[in-house]
């Protein structure tokens, strides 16, 4: 089980080589980026494989007494999503960015080290430092293009995620106060003795911090610029793996430490799905707004985080499933549109709605692929979102949410609305534009990679399906979690 | 109108900081007194000094029982290297430093020296006294720091290229990892210091404590010429 | 507790205020600069504190990274934004 | 030891408070400097015992300090050094691009 230590080792050691590396050869450089993907790659697929029956990985040999790293289904499903998007965005990026090309493949390789960390990690404080590890790369990020707008964004970017921090922080040395030790297990043996209200609290300040890091609603003001002033490329990452891994520790906190009896009983569960309502409703209004690609996604982004919010909130497996399904199609139906979008912004500079009008006739595989995606994101039958979105809401019906399920069938239609006016732009005619650069194939090839995973995913989901569906074992009765980390 | 909406603004802001504040409260005078359970840190006085030989238990945890959480914070100071390098522009900027007088040059010649013997104490010693990498690292770098205010960065950039910063601090953390891998071909898994055992001699001794010396000099190197190379594009920058 | 722990624990207590008192003029004072002095006498006062309650390493730490390095960021900032005669 | 926490409370929520209310872009990272000595101060007041000596142990001591808080409050201290140079560097460059560091001017210019 040597792997589990490989997968967060990997980027790290390759990001301190390319650090050295690029003071010296470009040719070198490349050629390591090329090599450690595939390694990466097939260590992925090596720790996917086996991770049925949980393993724990002690740092140190120190079985409980130091830092264990956790693989069981959930963080399978989400190293897949790594897997997948990682090496689609690594070998879109190696010529799209033409600024500071060495140091943005750098900070993605540390953001991908510290995703990876925050996922695999059973101990609360190692969480915390592994959450730094990847907002600060993402801070580096979005502003790398050094354009005004850029560096404007990051800096509220930073203060809104460092404000998030002090929360978790908080409520991190607060447990270590109540239950004398970090790691995960123990803190849920220990917590069946702390009183209710200061159980509640603690899970408040989790989730007030944390849900400025995922960007719900009332706490989401730094995410569109973001979308709007980073580079593409890492639009993919940023929606497809940072938001997701926010909401991926909040629901390993929320299920494994509190315990779903808690949850019922403290009554945050409905205040969640409320919450995930509450979100897309906004998001979609908003976005129908927007003139700006960028942005529209963006806001596109926070409303499928809403979905995924009610999913995961709903407490019963089928919607844990749904949930966890979801944040996999929305990586990829996400990073489609993203790329399908760079592709347009690389060749034509266009990245208003108005610019891409006629692209339909110019690019035609490129937009069918696109309105693949839209149609897909929107929820519509044959592709992998309408799975996801399906399952969320026969377990919103299931757990009696009604009006969960009513508004996510409203939301469908919004999201159609704006996702149509795109589609119409892009198929109307109009005269000849000149095309500043002829976008070669390493631009299109993880693109259409992507899209044709929407549809596989889409026409047959048992592939991933048979993956996640037991992730409700280890989250719904935490015991079983709780036995194998502690050594069971 | 907008007057009203800002103080109602206003308001909001200091209705949530006091909301919040309320639930602190609350916390903290239930928290006195329950009786709290700390059997992990009994576990760490009473076993660390056999387990890791270390006399400093703060470095025996920071670098043997949770060494992970120190490879991430590394990593969060080669990020904010990263970031600040690629801020800066291409082009001269003139620094605004002032004209020191002569007691100043002076004085910084004499004391360059003892900032070197005591950042290598800190890090060597890290296992035994106070100190330790990161605060050996940093006193490292006041070096580089105190030559480019007192000579300006055209001097202290040549004396100390960029280059050899990043390289340096790359070298730190590669140096770091690889000592971790040591755990792994020793057969225990990694960054295992005290379980894998190596030498840990008998506490107390400079080199004692198994790996943890050189962790800790990996981390000095790399956390000094970070820091390093921090300060001078914040200077640069503009 | 013997006298010299008491005298200990009303110092540390008089420290705590006191920390108060400068990170509150910190915060509400117009002029840039005296509120990153204030900040270093803040830093100060916490390094005196981490000693009183036995935590050396910590104690090194906020010294060396804590006063030490980021307030001469702080100053740095200052200095090369003109603004801070007037807030 | 009632008089330490609520110091620790006061200066989280007045840090909380500057982040918050604050126009100036320079005051915005000295509420995070204090948010964050306010979180390393708790830290470190868990970590104390009534009569504990300091967690070296080049002798038999009778009652140590729990050196666990200290370890994690050296790594807060370094993670908070090092996102305040980023934030730094990040209000020195928007100073040189709007020439203020006033928040509402820059989002008027920002247009």
């Amino acid at each position: 089980m040597e792997s589990a230590v490989w997968i967060i080792l990997l980027p790290l050691l390759t990001a301190f080589f390319l650090g050295i590396f690029k003071l010296y050869s470009d040719k070198l450089f490349y050629s390591l980026v090329i090599v450690s993907m595939v390694i990466y790659l097939y260590l992925l697929i090596l720790v996917i494989n086996d991770s049925y029956p949980p393993k724990v990985y002690s740092i140190g040999n120190w079985g409980l007494l130091g830092i264990n790293l956790m693989v069981d289904s959930f963080s399978a499903m989400f190293l897949l999503i790594i897997a997948i998007l990682f090496i689609t965005v690594i070998i879109f990026s190696l010529n799209y960015i033409k600024v500071n090309k060495h140091k943005f493949i750098i900070l993605t390789y540390v953001m991908i080290a510290g995703i990876a960390g925050m996922v695999l990690t059973a101990d609360l404080f190692n969480l915390y430092v592994f959450l730094e590890v990847s907002s600060m790369s993402s801070y580096a990020l979005t502003a790398i293009k050094k354009t005004d707008k850029s560096i404007e964004s990051s800096f509220k970017y930073l203060i809104m995620s460092t404000f998030g921090s002090f929360f978790i922080l908080l409520a991190t040395i607060l447990t270590y106060y109540l239950t004398g030790t970090l790691n995960m297990a123990e803190i849920s043996l220990e917590f069946k003795s702390v009183p209710f209200m200061i159980k509640s609290t603690i899970m408040f300040f989790f989730i007030f911090g944390y849900g400025i890091k995922i960007g719900l609603v009332p706490l989401h003001a730094w995410m569109p610029d973001s979308y709007e002033a980073s580079p593409i490329p890492y639009n993919v990452l940023s929606s497809g793996l940072v938001m997701k891994s926010a909401i991926y520790a909040l629901i390993r906190l929320l299920y494994v430490i509190f315990g779903v009896e808690f949850l019922t009983e403290s009554g945050i569960l409905n205040i969640g799905v409320f919450w995930g309502v509450l979100t897309f409703i906004i998001a979609h209004t908003l976005a129908y707004q927007q003139s700006n690609l960028n942005r529209l996604l963006g806001y596109s982004s926070i409303a499928q985080i809403g979905y995924i919010t009610i999913g995961l909130f709903l407490g019963n497996e089928k919607g844990l499933i749904g949930g966890s399904f979801h944040i996999l199609n929305h990586g990829i139906m996400k990073g489609t549109l993203f790329l399908v979008l760079g592709i347009f912004y690389y060749s034509l500079k266009a990245d208003e709605i108005e610019d891409i009008q006629g692209l339909g006739y110019k690019f035609p595989v490129l937009s069918f692929t696109f309105v693949v995606a839209a149609l897909a994101i929107v929820g519509l039958p044959p592709f992998n979102g309408f799975i996801s979105k399906w399952l969320i809401i026969e377990a919103a019906i299931e757990a009696g949410f009604f009006y969960a399920a009513f508004f996510i069938l409203v939301g469908t239609f919004l999201s159609l609305t704006y996702y149509l006016k795109v589609i119409i732009k892009l198929y109307t005619k109009t005269e000849k534009k000149t095309l500043i650069e002829k976008p070669d194939l390493s631009l299109k090839l993880p693109t259409f990679f992507l899209g044709s995973l929407c549809i596989l995913f889409g026409i047959v989901p048992s592939l991933p399906l048979s993956l996640i569906n037991n992730i409700p074992k280890f989250l719904l009765n935490n015991s079983e979690y709780i036995r194998i980390l502690l050594g069971g | 109108m907008s007057r009203v909406h800002k103080i109602f603004r206003k308001f909001y802001k200091i209705g949530l900081v006091l909301f919040l504040a309320i639930f602190l409260l609350f916390i903290f005078d239930e928290i006195q007194n329950l009786d709290i359970k700390r059997y992990l840190s009994e576990h760490y006085i009473s076993e660390g000094v056999q387990e890791t030989g270390a006399i400093n238990l703060v470095t025996s945890v920071l670098y043997d029982y949770r060494g992970f959480d120190t490879l991430g914070e590394a990593t969060v100071i080669l990020t904010a290297a990263a970031t600040l390098s690629f801020m800066t522009p291409i082009k001269k900027v003139k620094m605004l430093g002032t004209e020191f007088t002569i007691i100043i040059y002076q004085t910084i010649i004499i004391i360059i020296p003892f900032l070197v013997v005591l950042g290598m104490n800190l890090i060597f010693f890290g296992h035994i006294s106070p100190g330790g990498g990161f605060v050996g690292g940093v006193i490292l770098a006041m070096i580089p720091i105190l030559v480019t205010i007192n000579y300006g960065i055209t001097f202290s950039e040549n004396k100390l290229k960029p280059n050899h910063k990043s390289l340096l601090e790359g070298i730190g953390a590669i140096g770091f990892i690889l000592l971790g891998l040591l755990g792994i071909f020793a057969g225990s898994n990694f960054l295992a210091s005290g379980q894998a055992n190596f030498g840990l001699g008998n506490p107390g001794e400079l080199i004692s404590a198994g790996l943890i010396p050189y962790l800790n000099l990996m981390i000095g190197i790399k956390v000094g010429a970070g820091l390093a190379a921090i300060f001078n594009s914040l200077i640069k920058e503009g | 507790m013997t006298g010299g722990k008491v005298v200990i624990y009303v110092i540390l207590n008089m420290l705590m205020i006191f920390l108060l008192f400068t990170a509150f003029f910190a915060v509400f004072t117009k002029n840039l600069l005296n509120s990153i002095i204030t900040l270093a006498i803040f830093s100060a006062i916490l390094i005196v504190i981490f000693v009183i309650l036995q935590a050396p390493d910590a104690a090194l730490a906020e010294a060396v990274i804590g006063a030490g390095l980021t307030l001469t960021f702080f100053v740095i900032t200052i200095n090369k934004t003109k603004d801070w005669q007037n807030e | 030891m009632e008089l330490p926490y609520v110091v620790v409370i006061i200066l989280f929520y007045l840090g909380i408070y500057t982040i918050i209310m604050n126009k100036n872009l320079i005051k915005i990272v000295v509420g995070v400097n204090i948010v964050e000595s306010s979180l390393i101060l708790l830290l470190i007041l868990i970590s104390f015992k009534l009569g504990g000596t300091a967690p070296i142990l080049d002798r038999k001591y009778e009652l140590v300090v729990d050196p666990i808080p200290q370890a994690l409050a050296l790594t807060a201290i370094v993670i908070g050094g090092s996102l305040i140079a980023v934030m730094l560097a990040l209000v020195i460059k928007i100073y040189k691009r709007y020439g203020t560091l006033n928040v509402d001017e820059i989002r008027k210019l920002r247009g």
